[in-house]
């Protein structure tokens, strides 16, 4: 049983190391492969707030952005390297993240989403805007791809990441990454708080939970998740510009989770898989079902709808998905069931 | 004798109402003490002062901590339960879609310690900790009876269940005061004997329990002292027996009928 | 040109509030934040048209079979999509939202063509386009004068509706509690058709007199309305509908004189920047009413 | 007058009602009681309509009403006080009353009725202009009961009227139970306060998880021994 | 199938860009059509793929990938805006297929459509952003004696490019600026800007964006008695600009490549062509697109189907004698695969585009 579990889990992990391999794989694929990675960051990241605290985040966009101008800027610019990007991107996130939170703290619901609606709209005002920095609508062409360089021990070598194969394999280690982070968290107790927050507030406080410092966490951290994915993406895409990261991004990576089961992590990941693969399948298959192309989002938003219709939780309906799994809980259950037998 | 609680002219207004108005008791260390009085009296929101999730609009609140006597009106709900004070709610206020063990791991948040780092690194320390707290967590179950039901979803519980849980919950935090708001309320006699039972050895545990209860019975058979409260005003306090007798709380809350339940 | 600016504000403040009015109402009713709602609006502007266009029908006519048939399509709407969703979580209605909004905007897309189109202006009273009145150094025009009194008699008459009629009732109690409403024998699936009805059919007004007062159309008209009206109703306090006429003209007059005074690409989001401010003051909005937690 | 037969009802998987067969005469106060999650509230929402039984039949007057909707079914004369409530808490108290008489037509009928009430509940008439979500419970309760009344229903079902209630307020709401019911209004009244629901009632049914364990005049359940011994802390 | 030769066409064809999407399709049907009925290219049949990208950068990445991917496609008429050009191209220079934009107008292209031989990918039958505001201010100062001039631009990248070249030689022609307005996409009520312009008493009002946009704003301005000429670049070069702005419209001019009424045959017959066909008149969206795949075919005609010839075939057209003829006028690419075309200045009078009365000498 658990043995099969493995096996499984080992051949989907080398279907996936293999998938730039396979025939059937070409740039385009591989492209299509990278940017869901790219939204499964995003994805995963969003839900620490909508998925783990309930705090319906309308405004994530936001420091995709900001972690993708950070990069855009700075190795454009001024030649720094993505490894140390990366970083820096994340602290600024984070940081972002915690202003936009800070006065937001006493809000709930709908007035919550609205405020990080408008902070996003501020961002995008401001990535059009501020033309000195960020060339704003003209947008920022030619930012260098990724590199792998030992310059800096003084050995001439350097591998330039021209091609989507490094950046898929790059972004499997990214999501990978991630996704183990999320797991921990959500199985530990600052996932637990937080879970606690979702539930109700007011009983997470009387445990002993301080709302304001775990909310804090909770902003930084999903804000650093996204300056990740947006500072992977500048360098990945190679050109920015404000349109990118327009309102329906944050909607986009809504979806997402809803889609995939809000609050899920496995979910996050399936939800952009979903949803991204749609597009591209619906841009293949519509014209050999002889529709025109002006027909693509029409089809995207109704299969929308169904997908609700008949799965009204997401695909992964449940929360602590992961705290089922783990090690403790399984002994555990183990136990009581000894205990229940003898 | 020692004080634990003291509570010093405390009111409370909501608007134009006095919810609280000056109202002062002492709560002895070790005994049990009864809060009682009519709906809308302001049982619930004495506790709310006291669990620090109202502020007093006027008056302290004495808490009995190990350095000493501290007026604590006004500190957040965390603090309170940091400090000693844990309470469970009138209408249950369970973490409805986690386990039932996760409930009680969360009671426990504010004696862990491990946070952000510890949580993604899985740090020794972090894994101790964790395996601790289900140990512990457990424990509690175990001692509200409900050892066996640690992986059900907490929502699935039955009724007496759940406020059993949030008893455990409140456990959890190792309290040296805690608050039970109407924990019978909506059982049916066996169940609130049993819960008896278990309020007795949560005395035994060296705790402190200040109760709310409108099942006369229950009350007067575990309350040796009681503070009647009506329309945010303190109308009488003192052992089971006079309060029974007392003609104001009669006429305001028990009536001819029960003071003779 | 303070008047002016002013008044311009106002105009289109007041443009917001009848778009926000229309989806404060479903949101005060079942809690949905219904993102179609703008696309409702756009195909209220586009029916007006293509029955003057089409079938020749007159101006006013026109408006109400377009108010109508919107009222039809937010039913509609309603019975496929939000329904078999109301007892499921609330974000599953709001993706369900969002998935209908896209719908709606590509099959007028397919319909209507994609590129904006003209009002049809012959149909259009001279007395509209003509100065009816000078207020101090202002113009006002017979069809802002038609909007003005057009909107807020609607607002009046919405108000007594919600407020003083049975049907108004059932709607605020059904808002409260649903199975409670049920109860009472109030058929809760028809109080809520008969909102989408009013709200679809509001917004319908709405999309026409835009469509009148800029003489544009688009399919993408109510992509940005929707965005605005959805700040305006939380603005003004959600599920408010005096609050939405409010935030409605305040985020009107924000904006224009934002634009006006201080810095016209920072347009938008001067009028956020003040919703945003508002909400940190008033965490319920202008005139929500904070639902105190009871422990 | 009111009948259920064979009646099971689902919470998704979770069977709550396996079987519940019931009258409930003319005129009759009735009393169901058992405990916790042994299905009297759903009972009560099976009757009302809100949850639809699977299998099974509840039929009023001779009408099979399993299948109508909640709002047919208040419109037949059966009006529900439900657990916990239910005050809409933005309404004003007077407005919750009238929600009561949604479904009635005759104007000046429905203003005698409110007057009534306020005899029933003075306390209610010096509230009236108040938000129900402003009440203290007690307070609550008789708004509920008094909303129901507006509805001048054939059968009122009561869902534990007495929850969380002072009492003196308990006593209170029992005479208030007993005068509706001299009235002419047939009475299912749902306990956990078996010993006063016994008393007032006429007949009794005990329910445990979800099945009908016994049933009988009242006087002799408060006779019964296991009744004394689960139900009312005797013995 | 090898009896066809595939052209990819990507644009928006969804989304709020969809209109004009629809625009280019329009052109790149007229001359596929046009070229097929005539038995295609050396015996085959062209075959144009169309690709929705919604103006979207990221979609158009996507896409891009999707096209550079597939050998059946030998080029590429798009992308339609800028950002999407420009985040595709590097798809397009990394695998070597040439991509003629018929509309991307911003400058940064130039420098971004070239390999690393200096070869240029990227071409573009379409003036520059810096070309037409830098003639406009010379044509309004020269030509029209105009002194004060308020600019409203839409605050994209073909709105700023336009703006600035305006400013800058406006400025250096002593042509007073009184007030610089920006709006976003999409926005319909302009009088905020408008009250504040009204303030500096402009002699001229200068539109650096697209008609959708300029109609309100030639209208509302109408509506609070601005009443001075308005100059707008092929943004605002839409029948459906006067339609929109109604008799606001009267006094507009702007720059075109080609003036109908002294267009060859080629270009009357087009014009009657594509109004009978999509029944609407036809735009500079559409001309530029037939021409774009009209010079892509010509390549296929002359090399084969071959994406490096035609690329070298493309950029061997580099003056004014080897220039493609085409209903635009004559298009000739400089080193960076940039168009050079001459100007002319067309205005509404009337509700109806006519030349305007004075043109500039080139
Ligand atoms: N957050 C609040 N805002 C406004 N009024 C409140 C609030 N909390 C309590 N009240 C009011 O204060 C008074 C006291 O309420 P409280 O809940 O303390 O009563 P209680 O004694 O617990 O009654 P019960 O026995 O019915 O639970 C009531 O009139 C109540 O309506
Ligand atoms: N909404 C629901 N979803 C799932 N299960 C439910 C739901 N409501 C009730 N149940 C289950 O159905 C069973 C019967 O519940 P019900 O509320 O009818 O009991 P009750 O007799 O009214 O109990 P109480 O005295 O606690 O009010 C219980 O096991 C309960 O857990
Ligand atoms: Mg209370
Ligand atoms: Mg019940």
């Amino acid at each position: 049983m658990t043995g099969n579990k493995t096996a499984l889990k080992l051949l989907g992990l080398a279907a996936l190391l293999a998938f730039p391999v396979l025939p059937f794989s070409s740039e385009y694929v591989m492209h299509v492969a990278v940017l869901i990675m790219v939204y499964a960051v995003l994805a995963m990241g969003l839900n620490v707030l909508p998925g783990f605290c309930n705090l319906l985040d309308l405004g994530y966009v936001g420091f995709y952005g900001i972690g993708a101008y950070t990069a855009g800027i700075l190795a454009l610019n001024h030649n720094v390297s993505f490894w140390l990007i990366v970083p820096g991107a994340i602290a600024l996130g984070a940081l972002c993240g915690m202003l936009r939170g800070a006065p937001t703290l006493r809000l709930s619901g709908d007035y919550f989403a609205i405020v990080t609606f408008g902070f996003t709209e501020l961002v995008v005002l401001f990535l059009t805007n501020e033309i000195w920095l960020t060339r704003g609508p003209l947008g920022l062409p030619g930012i260098p791809p990724i590199a792998l360089s030992l310059e800096f021990l003084g050995i001439d070598w350097r591998y330039d990441f021209l091609s989507e194969i490094p950046y898929y394999y790059l972004g499997l280690a990214m999501v990978g990454a991630v996704y183990v982070v999320m797991c921990r968290i959500e199985d530990s107790r600052l996932g637990r708080a937080w879970l606690a927050i979702k539930e109700d507030p007011l009983a997470a406080a009387s445990c002993g939970i301080n709302l304001m410092a775990y909310k804090t966490v909770a902003f930084a951290f999903s804000a650093g998740v996204g300056a990740l994915a947006g500072c992977f993406m500048a360098q990945w895409s190679m050109f920015l510009a404000p349109d990118v990261f327009k309102f329906w991004e944050s909607f986009l990576v809504l979806c997402m989770i809803v889609l995939g089961g809000l609050g899920n992590i496995n979910g996050a990941i399936v939800g952009a898989v979903v949803l991204i693969a749609l597009g591209e399948v619906l841009r293949v298959l519509l014209p050999k079902l002889g529709l025109p192309a002006e027909t693509r989002f029409l089809v995207y938003g109704l299969i929308m709808i169904l997908i609700m219709r008949f799965k009204p939780g997401g695909f992964f309906p449940t929360i602590a998905a992961t705290s089922k799994k783990s090690r403790l809980i399984l002994d555990l259950k183990a136990r009581l069931q000894a205990e229940r037998a003898g | 004798m020692d004080t634990i609680l003291k509570i010093d002219g405390v009111s409370k207004r909501f608007g134009g109402l006095m919810a609280l108005a000056d109202v002062s008791f002492e709560v002895k260390k070790g005994r049990i003490l009864g809060l009682i009085g009519p709906n809308g009296a302001g049982k619930t929101t004495m506790f709310n002062c006291i669990a620090g999730i109202y502020k007093p609009t006027e008056g302290r609140i004495v808490f009995d901590k190990e350095t000493g006597p501290v007026d604590v009106g006004g500190s957040r709900p965390e603090q309170m339960t940091q400090m000693g004070v844990a309470r469970t709610f009138q209408n249950i206020r369970l973490f409805g879609s986690l386990p039932v063990l996760d409930n009680v791991r969360i009671g426990r948040h504010c004696r862990a310690a491990q946070g952000f780092w510890g949580a993604v690194l899985r740090t020794k320390g972090q894994k101790a900790e964790e395996r601790m707290l289900v140990e512990q967590s457990m424990e509690y179950l175990d001692f509200v009876g409900l050892k066996n039901k640690a992986l059900d979803l907490s929502s699935s519980l039955s009724y007496g269940d759940q406020r059993r849980l949030e008893i455990a919950r409140a456990l959890a935090s190792q309290p040296k005061l805690l608050l039970l708001d109407e924990p019978a309320a909506g059982m049916n006699p066996q169940e609130t004997a049993s819960l008896v039972d278990l309020i007795h050895a949560i005395m035994r545990k060296d705790i402190t329990v200040v109760l709310i209860e409108h099942d006369m019975k229950l009350v007067m058979s575990i309350c040796e002292h009681l503070v009647v409260l009506d329309h945010g005003v303190k109308i009488a306090e003192g052992g089971p027996r006079d309060i029974r007798e007392n003609p104001e709380v009669i006429e305001a809350y028990l009536g001819r009928g029960a003071a003779h339940a | 040109m303070f008047e002016q600016q002013l008044f311009n504000g106002l105009t289109l403040g007041l443009i917001y509030a009848l778009i926000a009015v229309g989806y404060t109402m479903v949101y005060g009713v079942i809690e949905l934040i219904n993102f179609a709602h703008g696309e409702v609006y756009m195909l209220g502007a586009f029916l007006c048209i293509t029955f003057i266009q089409a079938l020749g029908v007159p101006l006013f006519p026109a408006m109400v079979l377009a108010m109508a048939c919107c009222a039809g399509i937010g039913v509609l709407i309603d019975q496929i999509a939000y329904k078999p969703l109301r007892k499921a979580p609330r974000l599953a209605a709001l993706i369900t939202a969002i998935g209908v909004s896209i719908f709606l905007q590509n099959i007028a897309m397919i319909i209507w063509g994609s590129r904006p189109v003209p009002f049809t202006r012959s149909a259009v009273p001279a007395a509209f386009s003509e100065t009816a009145f000078t207020l101090g150094s202002v113009n006002v025009s017979g069809l802002q004068v038609f909007i003005y009194a057009l909107t807020i008699a609607m607002m009046i008459g919405l108000t007594l509706i919600i407020n003083k009629t049975r049907i108004g009732t059932a709607m605020r109690a059904l808002a409260q509690n649903a199975t409670a409403a049920a109860l009472m024998g109030i058929n809760v699936n028809r109080v809520i058709s008969f909102t989408f009805a009013l709200g679809s059919g509001l917004g319908a007004v709405a999309g026409i007199l835009v469509g009148m007062y800029y003489n544009t159309l688009s399919a993408t008209m109510g992509y940005n309305a929707g965005v605005k009206a959805f700040a305006a109703a939380v603005l003004g306090g959600i599920g408010s509908v005096p609050g939405a006429m409010l935030g409605g003209v305040v985020l009107g007059v924000a904006e224009t004189l934002g634009a006006g005074y201080v810095s016209s690409q920072y347009r938008d989001g001067l009028g956020y920047a003040v919703m945003i401010a508002v909400i940190l003051l008033r965490p319920s909005g202008l005139l929500g009413k904070s639902v105190g937690q009871k422990a | 007058m009111l009948s259920l037969t064979g009646v099971n009802t689902y919470y998704g998987s979770i069977h709550a009602l396996k079987g519940v067969t019931l009258t409930v005469n003319q005129g009759e106060i009735v009393t169901l009681i058992g405990a916790n999650g042994a299905g009297k509230t759903t009972t009560l929402m099976s009757i009302s309509g809100v949850t639809v039984p699977r299998q099974g039949t509840v039929e009023f007057l001779g009408e099979d009403i399993t299948k109508l909707s909640t709002e047919k079914i208040v419109a037949r004369g059966i009006t529900q006080v439900p657990e916990g409530r239910m005050i809409f808490p933005r309404l004003t108290v007077r407005e919750n009353l009238l929600m009561g008489a949604y479904l009635r037509n005759d104007k000046d009928n429905v203003k005698a009725d409110e007057e009534h009430v306020y005899e029933l509940f003075p306390k209610l008439l010096e509230r009236s202009k108040q938000h129900g979500g402003t009440l203290s419970g007690g307070e609550q309760q008789m708004l509920a009961i008094g909303r129901a009344l507006m509805a001048r229903p054939k059968v009122l079902l009561l869902d534990e009227p007495s929850l969380g209630l002072a009492p003196i307020v308990v006593e209170n709401i029992f005479e208030i139970i007993q005068r509706i019911n001299r009235d002419g209004v047939t009475i299912l009244l749902v306990e956990q306060n078996a010993q006063m629901a016994l008393q007032v009632a006429h007949r009794g049914y005990v329910l445990e998880t979800g099945q009908v364990t016994l049933e009988g005049p009242a006087k002799d359940l408060l006779e019964d021994p296991k009744v004394r011994s689960a139900y009312l802390g005797l013995d | 199938a090898a009896d066809v030769i595939k052209i990819a066409v990507p644009s928006p064809f969804t989304g709020s860009a969809a209109g004009y999407g629809d625009n280019v399709k329009a052109g790149v049907v007229m001359k596929v059509e046009e070229v097929n009925a005539k038995g295609g290219v050396n015996g085959k049949k062209i075959e144009a793929v169309y690709f929705d990208e919604q103006c979207d950068p990221k979609e158009a990445a996507t896409v891009g990938t999707k096209i550079a991917g597939d050998k059946d496609l030998v080029a590429i008429v798009g992308h339609l805006c800028s950002g999407a050009h420009l985040a595709a191209l590097p798809n397009y220079v990394r695998v070597g297929v040439a991509a003629l934009s018929p509309t991307a107008t911003n400058v940064t292209i130039s420098d971004k459509g070239k390999d690393a031989k200096g070869q240029p990918w990227s071409f573009r039958n379409v003036y520059l952003d810096d070309f037409q505001g830098t003639f406009l201010a010379d044509y309004m100062l020269k030509e029209l004696n105009l002194k004060k001039v308020a600019v409203f631009y839409e605050n994209n990248d073909y709105g700023i490019g336009l703006k600035d070249a305006f400013v800058k030689q406006a400025k250096a022609n002593g042509l007073q600026v009184v007030g610089e307005e920006a709006y976003m996409k999409g926005a319909t009520d302009f009088t905020p800007q408008l009250t504040k312009l009204k303030g500096a008493a402009p002699e001229a009002l200068f539109i650096a964006g697209y008609y959708a946009e300029g109609a309100l704003i030639a209208d509302q301005a109408k509506k609070l008695g601005i009443n001075v000429p308005k100059f707008g670049a092929d943004g605002l070069d839409n029948a459906d600009y006067i339609k929109l702005a109604g008799p606001a419209a009267d006094d507009t001019y702007l720059t075109t490549p080609f003036l109908a009424e002294t267009a060859g045959p080629d270009a009357k017959a087009f014009i009657d062509a594509y109004k009978a066909k999509f029944k609407r008149d036809v735009d500079w969206m559409s001309a530029n697109a037939y021409d774009a795949a009209g010079m892509i075919i010509e390549a296929i005609s002359k090399v084969g189907p071959d994406r490096a010839k035609i690329r070298e075939y493309l950029a061997a057209i580099n003056t004014k004698e080897k220039a493609f003829k085409g209903i635009t006028g004559l298009t000739y690419f400089n080193d960076k695969g940039d168009c050079v075309k001459p100007a002319y200045v067309k205005m509404v009078k009337g509700g109806q585009f006519v030349p305007a009365p004075k043109q500039m000498s080139n």
